[in-house]
């Protein structure tokens, strides 16, 4: 007699998008790991053919409710490059501000209000508050103070209007960015709350040794810039430009998934994990000894552990950001400009949930030629599917509802973005969508 | 009941018309009574006579039926039935709301009265039309729902 | 004129500057801002637009360098001295409405700190004395308003170069600093160094310049000043002829022009919103989840706006050249017969800020040149304002009658006296906090409360006619001008009622019929869709048998028994019915008192012995908000009754 | 009230939807940080992925709330089905009430595009045209924005709780940007800026931000696109950049698809 067994969720909540996974586990063995993605395309590189490069950092926003700063910087550093435009180190300061206010919201979203609930035993945060008010209140006042700072600096949290080609459209005064300063100093004493607390939960155990990828920012801790990429186990640095030629995508039907994978059909993971890996010492000294405190290694193997690392991130933005609203001056120029040429470049920066790289290609008028963005969760996917894999056998001994929450924690433990995944992950729309029809 | 020419000079209809052409209608007319809820004519039957009223109130419907909605009523002296001077049938129902005196004129008559002498006929023409297009006036004030859209 | 004038160094401006932030007073003056002159809260003189001019075309403004270091030396920017006492947007009282039904209201007045004006244009001192007429100096005196704006000191700057879009001296707003500001500076700046001539308007004025060091300015010097200024008035870049313009407008209202400006005119609202006299406003009530706390907020709107015009859910101005209508005939026509003056100062503000380019003056000239005028209504005599909050009193529902299927009558308490003071025909402001507010008109007395017959056509008056005896709403009011009981006496009175328009003639009825000496013969012709929507039946029937008093009924549609006239009002109006001598006051939809004025004219009754009520969205109810405004009248405040011959020429057109 | 015991009345239950967009709006309604505990009182969450892993799939519904446009076959049906299950359908933000960035899509070749982006083009299955929600189902209300605005969002949900209207008005971005105090970019700089024709609601945070309005609100009542784009022109914005400026983030509101349709003949 064999036994077989399916842990499926039709709707997987709580993670930005529509998907679903699928695992079968035949005498105990794995035989069908499947994260897919339903969601509709929304053709981004191809409708950006043609638009004015200016336009490109206000469209590719549009990709990500949660993370549009990520795809306007990515965008707009590609942009720069294939213009040969650099921005002074003033601006590089507000972009880096602005990047951190997008950091703090969606890591505070994705501990307290997506992530939390499942070591917890909760269906949601809203639930969780009945027994933990004041959790998940921290939690939203983290949120909010990102937020807010993005609101300074951007005008509002989701798709803000300042972030160009160049720069930012508009510095804010001395006065309107230091309004935030105490604020900011609160959260800085929360997000340490918040690594202890996280710390505390209890951890599902799973070991996975991962080959991590992430941008190399200078001497910083990589968010809003990648002058290259580096990646673990010896393999080395690759310039941004050539990324393209490190990490292939292909077009898996057995997952219905556009993976990356390094040329070599390695899964990569890109986000937290990797850029802990590669870049602890980094890391603003508050950050390091909350790690320290709470006993947090650098190379982290467990993906479930990974709420730590954000936590451990969180606090490390608002230490950036409070120096940088301290140092603050009104810079003489929020942008650069340069004359329009053809030509061609490419540009990362870190999305809170890993790297996030753009190519373009643009006229000598300044219209888009062509147009490719890679986003984490694409490049996370097969590292996704690999893990769920290395999960299964442990999901035997366990109630079926209970390995199957196990599961879709492990998926939500990447902090999927399914939206941004979409509009180059495959869609083999299933004839029943089962998930809501 | 038969009429006297002189009941004749009181509508405005008539009015215009020649004495011997009064009396000569006169004595083709009858008066009746008619009690509230009599049915004079339906909308849709054949062109008949026409009718004045000399006390009591008719009320006009149209649109028969579950949704009838009343047109108006007619005061004394106005004409029941003027689409029989057209030879057509009858436009709306005409119901006896208050107790009726009513003269009633075979519209054959009338029309060949006018045909005999155009300047009568004319002048009776010319106060029918006065007659329609004042109702004409009323239906689209009700079209306008004179008293519905305001708070 | 001679006022005390001093001559003072270019460097004792900051000594003034110095007095004028006395007391933690807050000076306000002209600064540089995102490329452009704007107005602000000031640290030093050093902040003023030294050494920088505007150049101003229509829908173009660029800042530029001048040459020399001229503190006033450019026009006008965007910004005026409006924000700072009529902010764009503020709360005006706070609601609280409990489980109980109880319903409380707390007045917001702002306590600001006081100010002082540093550097303000004649045309904008003129602009101050309108809003202050708008909001202070009428009938209402608003405390807010009043709060920021009483207690302001005034520098104004006498304009010695007016730019290509300024025509303040057509509208005798310029250039010369006029009533309404403390002290004027004239700006010199030649050879001879740079100096201010400093003028002292008032004794407040006065004290100021006392306290500057300086010398008596000479002849020479007040000389060149009035010969700068009378230069200036001969090279205004614009000039408008507003001799009877107001008239001429109103003549002009079916210009093809306003359809050909439409083609160009954006509706976008930003003339209105940089005019510095442009008062309207609309409100909103934002309210907590449960709609238990409410905030009623103001904020600034437009003619140009869909909601401005709004009457019962529909737009009274959909088109573009509708509302560019509203705005010129009111700036520079209805102005006049509401204010006593023209609602534009010559600023030249909406032309440069017009996204568009449109200008106004060219507009006018081309609309209104060579029209001969109408005769427009004169400005109502200012009464000494009386302090108009805007905020409601709770009262408390004493009975509730069902009239009809959609029609309830609430009896109510104004609490916490009891009063019942109002004159037939004037309206309340009924309000729900959380849902709204709607003006009503009063339809009686009952000895105990004061009676509204209520219709339920949308969200606030379905629930004004769901409360129940005991619940609480807001009250505003009695507001507006009433029937002209005095002028009905002694003659046959026809009182023309259609549907739910029976309601604000009920009291004027009842008082008529009380008084068989004043009102011998009183005839009420009432028209309604059915038999069921009449009002008021079992009182009406208690009428019937009074001498002196006709009753003449009528319905659109009628069941088998009905036995009473079928038919629109208007035909129960014959010779036999109605004297020619009779007065008529006349209550429906606008479209039945048309065709009812119509056939009352007809039958004798010349416009000035008939009286109409009108209907618009009365918000403010004060004169204030320009939402009720109509043609050279304000609803709220002139009417809503008015004899026919004041609103004929207007009644029944599109876009009014 | 009398004293007889009333069961307290059962909260409202509120359904969060999504169908082709990038989750913004609906992250609108968790960004209510201040307001989210107080509301997930008063209302029943009852439906909301993207918060909660209760979901009620086939349940009915007081208030939903509709994201993202329909740009496949499966979700017009799932949009037919929350209609049919919904008291009042809320379209939330520009892809659900214009279509969005998507309907950029809308008259081209979609299989050029679908060969664009990926890689073995036999999987994707899509509609060809990305279409608001009332192309499919009525809506009840529509609340405009990309992404909607937070005050907005919660007036809408205040006043459908209360029963009133939701204040929300429908005039220009000029009339917020003025309130505001900002210099108009388009007079001071002659920045090219839809501000005119584009329904208010942001707070005008373009020209806040020294930049002209790209529209994320769609068209305002009556938008004057023809004179804005005539004005833009003497301001030297080509034919094709115009086309481009109202062929975007709200492209597929009728009245800006038609404003850039004329441009982009005009600049054949």
């Amino acid at each position: 007699m064999t036994d077989e067994r399916t842990y499926r969720v039709d709707l997987m909540t709580r993670v930005e998008g529509e998907g679903r996974f699928v695992l079968r586990v035949k005498d105990g063995v794995v035989i069908d790991a499947e994260l897919s993605i339903f969601e509709a395309p929304r053709f981004f590189e191809a409708f950006l053919r043609g638009r004015s490069l200016f336009e490109v950092p206000d469209l590719t926003a549009r990709i990500c409710g949660i993370c549009p700063i990520a795809y306007q910087m990515s965008s707009a550093r590609a942009l720069e490059a294939a213009l040969g435009l650099v921005p002074t180190p003033e601006i590089e300061r507000l972009r880096r501000a602005i990047y951190c206010g997008e950091w703090i919201e969606s890591h505070a979203l994705h501990v307290f209000m997506l992530h939390a609930p499942d070591f917890l035993g909760y269906e949601s945060a809203i639930e969780m508050a009945r027994d933990h008010r004041a959790i998940v209140e921290r939690g939203l006042r983290l949120k909010k103070t990102g937020n807010r700072l993005i609101e300074i600096l951007g005008g509002r949290p989701s798709h803000p209007v300042s972030p160009r080609v160049g720069g930012l459209s508009k510095a804010p005064t001395v006065a309107a960015l230091r309004a935030i300063r105490d604020e900011l100093a609160r959260g800085l004493e929360e997000s340490l709350e918040t690594v202890r607390l996280v710390a505390r939960f209890p951890m599902p155990e799973l070991e996975v040794d991962y080959v991590f990828a992430s941008c190399v920012s200078g001497d910083a801790y990589p968010i809003e810039r990648g002058d290259a990429i580096v990646l673990s186990g010896g393999r080395g640095v690759v310039p941004v430009a050539s990324w393209d030629r490190e990490m292939i995508e292909r077009h898996a039907p057995h997952s219905n998934a556009l993976q990356a994978t390094l040329a070599d059909g390695t899964p990569y993971l890109c986000g937290p994990q990797a850029r802990l890996f590669h870049h602890a010492e980094k890391l603003h000294p508050v950050a390091r000894d909350a790690m320290r405190e709470v006993g947090l290694p650098r190379e982290v193997k467990n993906p479930y552990r990974s709420i730590v690392v954000r936590a451990v991130e969180l606090v490390h933005a608002f230490a950036e950001a409070l120096a940088l609203v301290e140092r603050y001056e009104v810079p003489e120029r929020s942008y650069v400009e340069g004359p329009l040429r053809a030509g061609v470049g490419a540009g990362a920066s870190e999305a809170p949930r890993g790297l996030l790289w753009h190519r373009y290609e643009v006229s000598a008028d300044g219209s888009v030629v062509s147009a490719r963005i890679v986003p984490p969760t694409s490049q996370n996917q097969a590292r996704i599917e690999a893990d769920l894999r290395a999960l299964g056998p442990s999901l035997l001994a366990m109630e079926h509802g209970a390995a199957t929450r196990r599961a879709e924690q492990l998926i939500r433990s990447y902090d999927p973005c399914i939206s941004c995944a979409t509009h180059f992950l495959d869609l083999r729309i299933e004839p029943t969508h089962e998930g809501s029809a | 009941m038969t009429v006297e020419p002189a009941v004749l000079a009181e509508l405005p209809l008539f009015r215009p018309l020649p004495l011997e052409a009064r009396a000569a209608l006169a004595a083709l007319a009858s008066m009746e009574k008619r009690p509230s809820g009599f049915v004079i004519f339906e909308e849709g039957d054949p062109p008949g006579d026409v009718f004045f009223v000399l006390d009591g109130r008719i009320t006009l419907t149209m649109g028969a039926g579950a949704g009838a909605s009343s047109a108006r009523s007619l005061a004394p002296a106005e004409i029941v039935g003027w689409s029989s001077l057209l030879g057509r049938p009858r436009v709306a129902r005409a119901v006896v709301s208050r107790a009726a005196t009513l003269v009633r004129i075979p519209a054959s008559d009338v029309l060949e009265l006018c045909e005999r002498d155009p300047r009568v006929g004319y002048a009776v023409m010319a106060q029918a039309f006065e007659q329609v297009a004042d109702r004409l006036v009323d239906t689209r004030m009700q079209l306008l729902d004179l008293y519905g859209k305001s708070g | 004129m001679t006022h005390p004038t001093k001559r003072i160094a270019r460097a004792e401006l900051d000594r003034l500057f110095a007095l004028l932030s006395e007391d933690a007073r807050v000076v306000h003056g002209p600064t540089v801002r995102d490329g452009a002159i704007v107005d602000a809260p000031l640290a030093s003189v050093s902040e003023l637009p030294i050494g920088w001019t505007d150049q101003q075309a229509p829908g173009r403004y660029r800042l530029t360098r001048r040459d020399d270091a001229a503190v006033f030396g450019f026009v006008v920017g965007p910004s005026s001295p409006k924000p700072l006492f009529f902010p764009p947007e503020e709360t005006l009282y706070r609601a609280e409405r409990r489980a109980d039904g109880k319903v409380g209201f707390v007045p917001v007045v702002p306590s600001p700190a006081p100010k002082a004006l540093l550097g303000v244009r004649a045309c904008d001192v003129a602009a101050m004395r309108i809003q202050d007429r708008v909001f202070r100096d009428r009938e209402h005196r608003e405390p807010r308003y009043a709060a920021r704006r009483d207690d302001t000191i005034v520098v104004g700057v006498h304009c010695l170069a007016p730019g290509p879009l300024c025509f303040c001296a057509s509208m005798g707003a310029g250039p010369r600093v006029g009533e309404g500001a403390d002290l004027a500076l004239a700006e010199r700046l030649d050879a001879g160094g740079h100096i201010f001539l400093v003028e002292a308007l008032t004794a407040r004025g006065q004290a100021l310049l006392s306290r500057l060091e300086g010398s008596e300015a000479s002849d020479e010097e007040l000389r060149w000043r009035d010969e700068a200024l009378a230069s200036a008035e001969r090279s205004m870049g614009r000039t408008l002829d507003t001799a009877e313009l107001p008239g001429r407008l109103y003549a002009a209202l079916d210009h093809p022009r306003w359809e050909e400006i439409a083609s160009r005119c954006l509706a976008c609202g930003s003339c209105t919103s940089v005019c510095p006299s442009c008062f309207c406003s609309g409100s909103d009530d934002p309210s907590d989840l449960e709609g238990a706390h409410t905030s009623h907020t103001r904020h600034w709107e437009s003619c140009f706006t869909s909601a401005h015009g709004e009457l019962h859910g529909h737009t009274t101005r959909p088109r573009t050249s509708e509302r560019y209508r509203q705005w010129a005939t009111h700036k520079f026509g209805a102005w006049v017969s509401q204010m006593g003056q023209s609602g534009c100062v010559g600023c030249g503000r909406c032309i440069a800020w017009c996204p568009s380019g449109i200008d106004l003056v060219a507009e006018v000239r081309a609309i209104a040149d060579g029209v001969s005028p109408v005769t427009m209504p004169v400005a109502r005599e200012v009464t000494a304002p009386r302090e108009e909050s805007l905020v409601p009193r709770a009262a408390t529902v004493l009975a509730r009658t069902v009239e009809s299927s959609d029609v309830v009558t609430l009896s109510l308490r104004m609490e916490p006296d009891g009063r019942r003071d109002f004159a037939p025909g004037q309206f309340h402001q009924l309000s729900l906090p959380g849902v709204g507010e709607a003006p009503i008109s009063i339809s009686g007395d009952d000895g105990a409360g004061v009676e509204h017959t209520i219709r339920a056509v949308g969200k606030l008056t379905e629930a004004l006619c769901a409360l129940r005896v005991g619940a609480q709403l807001g009250v505003r009011g009695p507001y507006g001008r009433g029937w002209p009981m005095d002028e009905l006496a002694g003659g046959p009175v026809v009182v023309v009622a259609g549907g739910i328009g029976l309601a604000p003639l009920r009291e004027a009825l009842r008082r008529m019929l009380a008084d068989p000496e004043r009102y011998p013969d009183v005839r009420l012709f009432y028209g309604a869709r059915t038999p069921e929507d009449l009002l008021y039946g079992r009182e009406l029937l208690g009428w019937i048998d009074r001498p002196g008093f006709d009753l003449h009924v009528t319905v659109d549609r009628a069941g088998p028994t009905w036995r009473g006239h079928v038919g629109v009002v208007t035909r129960l109006l014959r010779p036999a019915t109605v004297p020619a001598s009779a007065r008529a006051i006349l209550c429906g939809p606008e479209v039945m008192m048309r065709f009812t004025v119509d056939a009352l004219a007809k039958l004798g009754l010349p416009h000035t012995r008939q009286w109409v009520t009108m209907e618009r969205h009365m918000k403010c109810a004060t004169g204030t908000c320009g939402r009720c405004q109509y043609g050279p009248h304000f609803v709220c405040k002139d009417g809503p009754v008015f004899r026919f011959d004041e609103v004929s020429m207007l009644f029944g057109r599109h876009g009014l | 009230m009398g004293s007889e015991a009333h069961a307290p009345p059962a909260r409202p239950r509120l359904g969060v939807f999504k169908l082709a967009s990038c989750d913004g709006c609906q992250l609108t309604l968790i960004g209510c940080e201040d307001e989210l505990l107080a509301l997930s009182e008063k209302v029943d969450i009852a439906h909301f992925p993207e918060a909660s892993s209760r979901t009620d799939v086939h349940g009915r519904f007081d208030v939903a709330l509709v994201e993202g446009s329909v740009s496949a076959e499966w979700q017009r049906e799932e949009l037919l089905s929350i209609r049919e299950r919904s008291k009042l359908l809320v379209t939330i933000g520009a892809c659900a009430t214009s279509g969005g960035v998507q309907a950029l899509r809308n008259g081209k070749d979609v299989s050029e595009f679908v060969r664009a982006v990926y890689a073995s083009p036999a999987y994707i299955s899509t509609l060809d045209r990305s279409t608001p929600v009332s192309a499919h189902v009525s809506v009840d209300y529509e609340l405009r924005g990309c992404p909607i605005d937070k005050h907005q969002l919660l007036e809408v949900l205040t006043a459908l709780l209360v029963g009133r209207r939701p204040a929300i008005r429908d005039e220009s971005v000029c009339m917020e940007c003025k309130r505001r105090g900002n210099v108009c970019v388009l007079v001071a700089h002659g920045e090219p800026c839809l501000g005119p024709v584009v329904h208010a609601g942001c707070g005008a945070l373009c020209p806040r931000f020294a930049r002209g309005c790209y529209g994320c609100f769609g068209p305002k009542e009556s938008p004057a696109t023809a004179a804005l784009a005539a004005r833009l022109k003497e301001l030297g914005v080509p034919a094709a950049d115009l086309a481009r400026r109202f062929r975007s983030i709200s492209g597929g509101a009728p009245a800006f698809a038609d404003e850039a349709a004329k441009q982009e003949l005009e600049h054949d």
